[in-house]
C-alpha cells in the first residue's frame, strides 16, 4: 500500500524535519519511503512543504499528488493545499493559526497543535513535533516506537527531551479528541 | 543502527548520499563553487572530507573548481567536483583539459531548468547532450544517471571507479527531484565495497612513458612527487607526454581516447528494463522519469497494453546496439524527457528507422507523471 | 497604503510590504514606533515623531514613509546630522 | 522635497523576495535617494547585476534593467557603457557575484577606468545559495561550507579596487545609510570607475550561523565595530583587526574610457581619411 | 579597383573577409580576447571600427567579452565576437544568456584542432555539436559554415541579419583553412547588401511588452535608453519580461523559442550541391571538406560513378528533411568530415535507415583530400 | 659549484621555441639558477602554467610539469599545493595568462595565502597570440589590437597582488638577472603565496611594433628606465611615469593556507571523534 | 588549368607576401586564386611557406601538394620540399643561400636571389620580390603588368620603388639566364 | 657541445641552441665574445675573460655556460656584484 503524506506551513515552523522524522520512522519499520520538499521562490521566507510517501513496494513516482494525509499549518497552506487532499483523506489543521478551511473532499480533524506544543514545552518551535503525534495518532502511519526513535535521533542536540514532550502532548491531544468522538 | 544485512540504513538526501558515497569510494578531495541544487554535496563534504583527511576548498569559480580537483588528481588523490548547469558550462574548458590529459575526476551536475539562469530549483533533463559535446574538439565522454537514492550510491562509486580504471572524467548527472529526495539507503561496509585505483607504472622512472597503453588504451598515471617526473599538456602529445604536430601521433592519440573506452563499454553500460520480452511498445528514460517510466508499463500492463521499459543508466557511451536491437523488435519506442527532446536523437539514431520513434517532451519545470506516459503508451 | 493620509500622521506604513523586522522601531529616536502583534509596525506615539526620516531610511522595505518628506537639503543628507542612533 | 522613490519602484512586485530585516533593501533605498539626488532621468540610467540576493534588486527598479549570469555584470555593463557613453550605468552586485566568480571583471573594469558606478553589497556570505564563505567572509567565520570555522581570509576590497586602478572608492555600512547615500552619489557623480562597499546584514544565514542575532543586533554591531578612515589612520593596524572602516578612500580625476576611446574615434576617422 | 560589375575585388583573407563584411553588415561593436586562428578578425575590427565609429575592446577573457556583447546590443549596437574552441567553450554560459533573453549577435568561432590546447594552428571540424549543445539547458541556435571567402562574405552578412530578424545569437563556424587562406572577393556596394535591423516596438513605453512576440514568434526590442525601461533575465519570464515561475508560462516560452526558428528555417537553411540528380552515392559536407567533396564527385564522375554531393551552410538548424529525401533516393551517403563523426551522427537520424550512411573522419590536424573521398566513394 | 642547469633542463628539446633575444629564457635561467642554489629535489618540484609564450616553459624542465589551459595555472597549482603540501609548486606565466584572463584566480591564490611561488613573465604583450596588448600594456603603445595606440592603462600588478594578500611580492627585469633570481629564491623561501613580476621583452611583438630596438636595446631599455624602490620612494610620483621600480616590496609572515587547513583536520577528525 | 605554386624559406624572408602579391597579380589577370601559408610550431621563428594556386576554373580544393612551380630559399625549405615538385616542374633555388639540393622530380634553376636583391637595392630584405621576378619570368603564371602593379599596392608604405627596383633586377637576372641557356 | 673543453676555453657555447641575438656580446663586460656570420657567438678575446658569467645568466637560450663555473657564493648572487653593465 502506497500512502503519501503531505505536512505544509510557512517556513520557520520545521516541516521539512518533521517530514524527515515520518519517514525516517517509516523506514525502520521497514517500509519503502521518499521524503521531499518544495524549493523555488517560496525557499526565500513564506511558504513552506514537505512530503512523505510511504509504501510497501518500491516506490516508483516519487511525488506526492494527492496525499492520503494533509497537514495545514498556515492560512497560506490552507488555502494552496486544502482541495489537494484525496477523497477521505486525513486533513489535520492547526486550528489555532488557521482561521477558515476552504472546501476538501478529506475528512478534516481539528487540532490547537501549536498551543499544545508551548503548552507542553513553552516553545512553539516544537510544533512541528507535536503535530507529528497528532498526525500519526489520527492516520496510524508509523509505529509509535520508530516515531519516538526518530524524533530523539533527528532533532538538534540537546532538544530531544523537549520535542519528546511535545511529540507525547500531540499523541495524547489525538487519543483524547479520539475518546471524545 | 543495524539495517539490512548488517548495512546500515539511512534515510539520505541523493546529494548527501553522493557525498557519503564519494568519501567510501575514496574521494579524497573535493573543489567546487556553491550552485543550487547541487550545493549539499560540498556541503557535506566540507565537514565530512577533514575528518578522513581528505580536502575540501571553496575555489573563487567553477573553472578553478575544476582546474584544482585536475590539479589534486595528479597528485593521486581521487578528486570531484559538483556543479548544476551555469557552472558546468563553465566547468567545460577543464574537462576537455582532463579529457585529453586522461586524469581521472568526478563531476556531479545535478541539473536545473535552464538555459541561463532558468528555474535554479525546478528540475529538467537538458543537459545529457552537452554532457556529451559541452566542451571544444573531439572527446569521448562517460557519464552515468541515477534515478532513485540507492543508484546515487551505487553510480557515486562507479563513477569513481570508472574515472580511475580508464583514466577518464565521468560525469554523474542527476536530476533536482533525485538530489533533494530523501530515500532509504542500505550503506555497505567499506570492505564491502569493490573500490578501483588508476593504473600504476611498474617500470622505473627512467623508462616510464606517462601516454604508453597497454591493450586497454589505459597508461599507467604516477602520482606527482613520487620520482616520476612527466609532463602534462593539453597540447597534443605522443606516448612520452611531450608535445607533438606529427599528424600519425596526432591521429593516434586522438583514437586510443575513443577506443579506451569503446573497449570497455560493455563493462560501463548499465541499464535496467522491466518486461522486456514480448513488448511491442517499450519506454527508454533516464534519471526521475525513469520512475514514471516504470509504473507507466506496470499500468500499462494493468491495461492489457504489451508495453514494456528501459532505463538507461550509462548515457554517454550511448548504449546503440541495446537500443537498436529493441528497435528492430517492437513497433514504437517511446522517450519521454524533461526537455525538447534530446534523448531521442541518440534513440533515432540507434532505431535506424527500424520502429517508429515518439518523444514525450516537458519543459516546465515539473517532473513527467506516468499517466502522461500512459497516455502516450495508449495512444497509437 | 492601509494608514490613511491625514495631517496628523506623520509616517505612513505600508502594511503589505512590511515584513515586521522591527528595525525602524528600534532605530526610531523619539520610539514612535511599535511592533503589533503580528510584527508589523505600527505608530504608538505619533505625537513624537520629528520627522528625521530614519524609519524610512532604516527600512529595507520602502514600508515606512514620512508623510510630507523634508526639506530638500536634508534629504539630500548633506548635513551633519550623524546617522540614526550614531 | 522628498526624494520620489516610489517612482523607481515596479511596485507592483513588492514586497521583494528579501528575507525580513534584510539589509539589501537599506543599500537600495540608499541607491534610489542617490540618484533622486542627482535627479537623473529614468531612461538614462541602466541598472546591473549578476546572480545572487542582492542582484535581484534591479527586477524592482524602473530603469532600464539587466539581471544578467553570476559574476558578470560589469563586463555586460561595460559593453553597455561603451556602445552608449550617455547612459549612467550602475552595476548592483553581491560579495559573491563581485568578488568571488567577477572577481577578475570588477578589476579589469577599475583598471580601464570604465564609467561605471559599481555597488557591492557585502554580507560576507553567498546568501541565494543558503549560506556558503565568501571572499569576504573573515577567517574563523562559520558558514554553511566552513562548519569548522573559514580558513581563508576576506579581501580588502576597497584596496584592492583601488590598487587595480578604481577613480572613487568608499565603504559604509547599512548603519550607516545616510552616509553610504551620499557615497553612491559621489560615486555617479566621479568620472571612470567608481566603486563603493557597503557592508550588510544576511540575518538568515550569517546572522544566525555566527549568532550575531536579530537585524537590529547586527546594524548595532556594525555600528559599534565601524571606525572611519581617519581615525583608523592614527591606530596602529593591530587595533583594526575586526573593525569595519569607513569613509571615502580615494576620489581621482584620471580620464574616464570611453572619453579615451573616442579620441582613437577621431584618430581613426582621420586615417581613414588619408 | 572596380571587378566584377562594379564591385571591389579583393584578395582577401577568410578572416580578413569576416571583418569586412561584419561593417558592412552594420557591425558597430566588437568584443573579443584573442586566439588563434581568429584573431586577424578582432585586429582589423581594431583598426575599422573606430573609423566608421563604432566600438573595439578587447576584454580581459572570452566569458567578458560575449558578456559586453550581448550589453552592447541591449543599446541596439548590431554586436560580435570571435574566438575558437577553448574560448567558445567559455563563451557558453552567456551564448544561452543570448538565447534565452533573445539579443541578437553573432559568434564567430574559427575552428582548430582540439580538444583543449590541441593542435591551435591546424585545421578541424570538431565543434559542430558544441555549437548546438555547448550551454546547459534546453536552447536553439542558429549556425553557418562556410567553405570558401566569397562564402565567408555573404554568410556574415547573412549572419548578422538572421540574427536581427529572429533575435538570436548566430555562430560562424569556420575552419583554420579558411579563415587564413586569401580568395578573390568581389565586395559589393554598402546598397547593394541587404540589410535586416531588429524589429523595433510600434507601441509607446507603456504598452511595450518586451517579449510580447507576433506570428513570427519575435518580440520586438526596443534599444536601452530610448524611453522604454524594460528587464532583461536570465530567469525564466513572461511576455511582460519578468521572472515567473507560472508552469504555463515557462513552458510558452520555451517553445516559442524553438518555434520562432523552426518557422523561420526554410529562409535561414542554406545548401548547394552538384549532381544530386540521379546520384546513387551521395556526399554530404560542409566547410573545406565540401570543397573537396565537390572535387571528389567531379573526379567520380570522370570514372563513370554517379556520386553527387550537398553542401550544408546552415548547420543548424540541421536540414533533417533534406537529408531524410536525399537518403530515400540513393543508396549511399558517405559523411566526411574533420573530426571523429559528428555531422553523421544527424545525417544518420535523417536518413532513418533508408540508406547505408559511411562517415569518414580524419583528425590528425590536415584536411581531408579528394582523392580520400574518391576512394570511399569507390569502396562499396 | 655552480647550479646545476643542464640537470634541470629537458636538453632533447633544447634549442626552446622562443625567438632570439626573447627575454623569457633570461627569466627561466633566473628561476633555475634559484631551484638550485635552495639545492631543491628534482621529485619535489612541480611547475605549473597556462598558455603562452611563458607558459611554454615547464615542457623544457626535469620537474613533475603541468602545461594547463589559458589563465588557470594557479588554480590548477592550488589543487596540487593543497592535495600535496609538500610540494614546491612554482608557477610561471605571462602577463596575459596571469593578468588577464587569469586575474581572478591570481587575486584569490594570493589572498588564500596558498603556498605557490607564481613568476610572471611580463613581456606587456600577448606573444603567442602575435601582438595584441595585454592588461600590461601602457596607454599609448601600439600593439596588433591598439593600432591607434592602446586606450587602457596598466595594472600595478605588484601593488594589486599586495592589495590581494600576497606574502612576497617583488619586480625585476632581465636587466637585473641577478637580482631577480635572488628574489625568485626570496619567494620560495617565503611561506603563503609570493608572487614576482618579471619584467621582460618580446623583440618580436612588442619591439618591434613600438620601435624598441634589438633585444639588446631593449634590455638596455629596462635598465636605464627601472628605478630602485626605496630610491623611487623619494622621488615625486609625476617623476616615476613610464619608470619601471624594481624591488622587493613586501615580505610578510601570514599563515599559509595548507598550515590553516591541517588545524581544521584536526578539529574536524576530533568532532568525528566525539 | 590549375597551377599550385609554394613559396618556401625561413621566417623574415618575407616570402607570406610574395604569395600575397602573386596571387594579387593572377586575380587582376582574371584568374581563380587561392594563397594560404603554414602557421604551425614552425610559426615562432624557423621556417615559413607560402601557397597559392592559380586557374581557370573554382579552385574546390584548395591545397597544394605537388607544386608546378617551387622555390627555395633556405637549406631546410630545400630538404623538407625539393621532393615535392611535381614531375617537370619548375624548381628555383637561392643559390647564395642553399648548399646542397636533394633529389627532385622538378627542373632546378639557380639564381643567386638575394645577392640579386641586395645589389639592385642594398637591402637583404627585398629578396622576396627579387624572387617573384625570377620565378614569374621563369614560369611564365601572370602577366609582368599585373605583378608590378601587385608589387606596388601590397609593399609597405614607402618602399615600392625599392621593390619595383628588385623586381626588376629579378627579371633581369632570369630573362639574362634564359639567354645564356 | 661545439667547442671544446680545454683549459683554455673559459666558456662554452652550445652553437645549436645559440639563435644568435647577441646578448652575450653585448652584456660581457670584457668585450670577450663577438658574433661570426652567422650571428652566432664565437670568443674573439679568451683571454681576457674574467668569468663573471654575465653572458652565461644572460643568455635566453642557455647556450653559453662558463666552464667550472664559480664559486658558490658568487653563483648564489649574493655578492654585491652589481648586475651586468649596471
Ligand atoms: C555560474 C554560477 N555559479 C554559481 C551560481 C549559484 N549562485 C547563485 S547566487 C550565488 C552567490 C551569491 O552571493 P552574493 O553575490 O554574495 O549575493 P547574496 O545572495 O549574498 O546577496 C551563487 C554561488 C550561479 N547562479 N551561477
Ligand atoms: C581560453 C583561451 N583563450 C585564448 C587563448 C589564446 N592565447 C594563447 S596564449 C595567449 C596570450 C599569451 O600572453 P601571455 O600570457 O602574456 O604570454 P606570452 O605569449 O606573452 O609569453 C592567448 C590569448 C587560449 N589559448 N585559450
Ligand atoms: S521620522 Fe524619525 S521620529 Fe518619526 S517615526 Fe520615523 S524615525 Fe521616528
Ligand atoms: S523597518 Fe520596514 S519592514 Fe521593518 S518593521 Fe519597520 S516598516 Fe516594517
Ligand atoms: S538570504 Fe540573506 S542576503 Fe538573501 S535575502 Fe535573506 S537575509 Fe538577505
Ligand atoms: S613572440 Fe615574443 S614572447 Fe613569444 S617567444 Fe617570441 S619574443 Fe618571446
Ligand atoms: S664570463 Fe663574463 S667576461 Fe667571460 S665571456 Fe662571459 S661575460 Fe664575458
Ligand atoms: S646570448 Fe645566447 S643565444 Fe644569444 S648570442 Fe649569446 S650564446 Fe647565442
Ligand atoms: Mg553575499
Ligand atoms: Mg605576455
Amino acid at each position: 500500500m502506497r500512502r503519501e503524506i503531505r505536512l505544509s506551513g510557512y517556513g520557520g515552523q520545521g516541516l521539512i524535519l518533521a517530514g524527515i522524522i515520518l519517514a525516517e520512522a517509516a523506514m525502520h519499520d521497514g517500509h519503502e519511503v521518499v521524503q521531499s520538499q518544495s524549493y523555488g521562490p517560496e525557499a526565500r521566507g513564506g511558504a513552506s512543504r514537505a512530503e512523505v510517501i510511504i509504501s510497501d513496494e518500491p516506490i516508483d513516482y516519487p511525488k506526492v499528488t494527492n496525499p492520503d494525509v494533509l497537514l495545514l499549518m498556515s492560512d497560506q497552506a490552507c488555502k494552496r493545499f486544502a482541495g489537494s487532499a484525496c477523497q477521505g483523506g486525513t486533513v489535520i489543521v492547526d486550528s489555532g493559526l488557521i482561521t477558515s478551511i476552504p472546501e476538501t473532499s478529506g475528512v478534516v480533524y481539528k487540532f490547537p497543535i501549536t498551543d499544545i506544543a508551548v503548552e507542553a514545552t513553552g516553545r512553539s518551535i516544537s510544533a512541528n513535533v507535536a503535530a507529528l503525534g497528532v498526525l500519526n495518532t489520527v492516520a496510524k502511519l508509523v509505529s509509535p516506537e520508530s516515531l519516538k526513535n526518530a524524533v530523539s535521533s533527528r532533532v538538534p542536540r540537546g532538544t530531544a527531551e523537549v520535542n519528546l514532550a511535545a511529540l507525547r502532548a500531540g499523541i495524547a491531544a489525538a487519543e483524547a479528541a479520539g475518546a471524545e468522538r | 543502527m543495524p539495517g539490512h544485512n548488517g548495512r546500515d540504513l539511512r534515510l539520505l538526501q541523493g546529494n548527501e548520499c553522493c557525498a557519503e558515497a564519494a568519501i567510501l569510494a575514496g574521494c579524497r578531495f573535493f573543489a567546487g563553487y556553491p550552485i543550487t541544487p547541487s550545493t549539499e554535496i560540498a556541503e557535506l563534504l566540507s565537514e565530512k572530507l577533514p575528518q578522513v583527511g581528505g580536502k575540501f576548498i571553496q575555489m573563487e569559480d567553477e573553472i578553478a573548481s575544476m582546474a584544482a580537483v585536475i590539479g589534486a588528481s595528479l597528485t593521486g588523490a581521487k578528486s570531484m567536483t559538483a556543479t548544476s548547469g551555469p557552472g558546468f558550462s563553465l566547468k567545460q574548458e577543464n574537462i576537455g583539459f582532463a579529457s585529453f590529459t586522461e586524469v581521472p575526476c568526478v563531476i556531479v551536475n545535478v541539473q536545473r531548468t535552464g538555459p541561463s539562469t532558468g528555474l535554479p530549483t525546478a528540475p529538467a533533463q537538458a543537459d545529457l547532450m552537452q554532457a556529451r559535446w559541452g566542451t571544444h574538439g573531439d572527446h569521448p565522454i562517460v557519464a552515468l544517471y541515477p534515478s532513485t537514492v540507492p543508484e546515487v550510491f551505487d553510480l557515486t562509486i562507479k563513477a569513481f571507479n570508472i574515472a580511475e580504471q580508464l583514466r577518464v572524467p565521468v560525469i554523474l548527472l542527476m536530476d533536482e527531484v533525485v538530489g533533494h529526495m530523501r530515500e532509504k539507503v542500505a550503506i555497505p561496509h567499506q570492505s564491502e565495497i569493490e573500490i578501483v585505483s588508476r593504473p600504476q607504472p611498474d617500470v622505473p622512472p627512467e623508462e616510464y612513458l606517462p601516454y604508453a597503453a597497454g591493450p586497454d588504451g589505459v597508461p599507467p598515471m604516477a602520482p606527482f612527487g613520487t620520482g616520476y617526473r612527466w609532463h602534462v599538456t593539453g597540447l597534443y602529445h605522443d606516448e612520452t607526454g611531450f608535445p607533438t604536430t606529427a599528424a600519425p601521433k596526432v591521429d593516434r592519440l586522438m583514437k586510443r581516447l575513443y577506443s579506451k573506452i569503446e573497449s570497455a563499454a560493455d563493462e560501463i553500460t548499465f541499464t535496467s528494463d522491466e518486461f522486456l520480452d514480448d513488448a511491442d511498445t517499450v519506454v527508454v528514460a533516464c534519471g526521475i522519469t525513469a520512475r514514471s517510466a516504470r509504473r507507466s508499463v506496470r499500468l500499462a500492463r494493468e491495461k492489457g497494453i504489451r508495453a514494456g521499459m528501459v532505463q538507461l543508466k550509462t548515457i554517454w557511451p550511448f548504449p546503440y546496439d541495446l537500443v537498436g536491437d529493441i528497435a528492430g523488435r517492437v513497433d514504437r519506442i517511446i522517450v519521454p524527457e524533461m526537455n525538447m527532446g534530446q534523448l531521442i536523437g541518440e534513440v533515432e539514431r540507434a532505431a535506424k528507422g527500424r520502429c517508429e520513434v515518439v518523444g514525450y517532451s516537458r519543459v516546465d519545470g515539473e517532473p513527467i507523471a506516468p499517466a502522461e506516459i500512459v497516455a502516450k503508451i495508449e495512444e497509437v | 497604503m492601509t494608514s490613511a493620509e491625514s495631517p496628523e500622521v506623520p509616517v505612513l506604513v505600508r502594511q503589505e510590504w512590511c515584513k515586521g523586522c522591527g528595525i525602524c522601531i528600534a532605530m526610531c529616536p523619539k520610539k514612535v514606533l511599535e511592533a503589533a502583534a503580528d510584527g508589523k509596525v505600527v505608530l504608538a506615539r505619533p505625537e513624537d515623531c520629528i520627522k528625521c526620516e530614519t524609519c524610512e531610511i532604516m527600512c529595507p522595505d520602502f514600508a515606512i514613509r514620512v508623510v510630507g518628506g523634508r526639506s530638500k537639503e536634508v534629504a539630500r543628507g548633506r548635513e551633519d546630522v550623524a546617522d540614526a542612533r550614531a | 522635497m522628498a526624494v520620489p522613490i516610489d517612482d523607481y519602484l515596479r511596485t507592483q512586485f513588492m514586497p521583494h523576495i528579501w528575507c525580513p530585516g534584510c539589509g539589501h533593501g537599506i543599500i537600495l533605498g540608499a541607491v534610489l535617494r542617490a540618484i533622486g539626488r542627482l535627479d537623473l532621468p529614468k531612461d538614462e540610467v541602466c541598472i546591473v547585476s549578476g546572480i545572487g540576493c542582492a542582484s535581484r534588486a534591479p527586477g524592482y527598479l524602473d530603469f532600464n534593467t539587466v539581471h544578467t549570469t553570476h559574476g558578470r555584470a560589469l563586463a555586460f555593463a561595460t559593453g553597455i557603457k561603451i556602445a552608449r557613453p550617455d547612459l549612467h550605468v550602475i552595476v548592483l552586485t553581491g560579495d559573491g557575484d563581485a568578488a568571488a566568480i567577477g572577481g577578475n571583471h570588477l578589476i579589469h573594469a577599475a583598471r580601464r577606468n570604465v564609467g561605471l558606478t559599481t555597488v557591492m553589497f557585502n554580507n560576507s556570505i553567498y546568501g541565494m545559495t543558503n549560506g556558503q564563505y565568501s571572499p569576504m567572509t573573515p577567517r574563523g567565520r562559520y558558514a554553511s561550507t566552513a562548519p569548522y570555522g573559514n580558513v581563508e581570509r576576506n579581501f580588502d576590497m576597497c584596496e584592492l579596487v583601488r590598487a587595480a586602478g578604481g577613480n572613487y572608492v568608499a565603504r559604509a555600512t547599512t548603519a550607516h545609510a545616510r552616509q553610504l547615500s551620499n557615497y553612491v552619489e559621489n560615486a555617479i557623480q566621479t568620472p571612470g570607475f567608481a566603486f563603493v562597499e557597503a557592508v550588510t546584514q544576511c540575518p538568515t544565514y550569517f546572522g544566525r550561523r555566527n549568532k550575531m542575532g536579530t537585524p537590529v543586533d547586527m546594524i548595532e554591531w556594525f555600528r559599534k565595530n565601524s571606525i572611519n578612515a581617519a581615525a583608523a589612520a592614527k591606530l596602529d593596524p593591530a587595533d583594526l583587526d575586526g573593525k569595519i572602516i569607513i569613509g571615502e578612500f580615494y576620489r581621482g580625476d584620471a580620464p574616464e574610457y570611453t572619453e579615451v576611446y573616442d579620441e582613437v574615434i577621431e584618430r581613426a576617422k582621420e586615417a581613414a581619411a588619408r
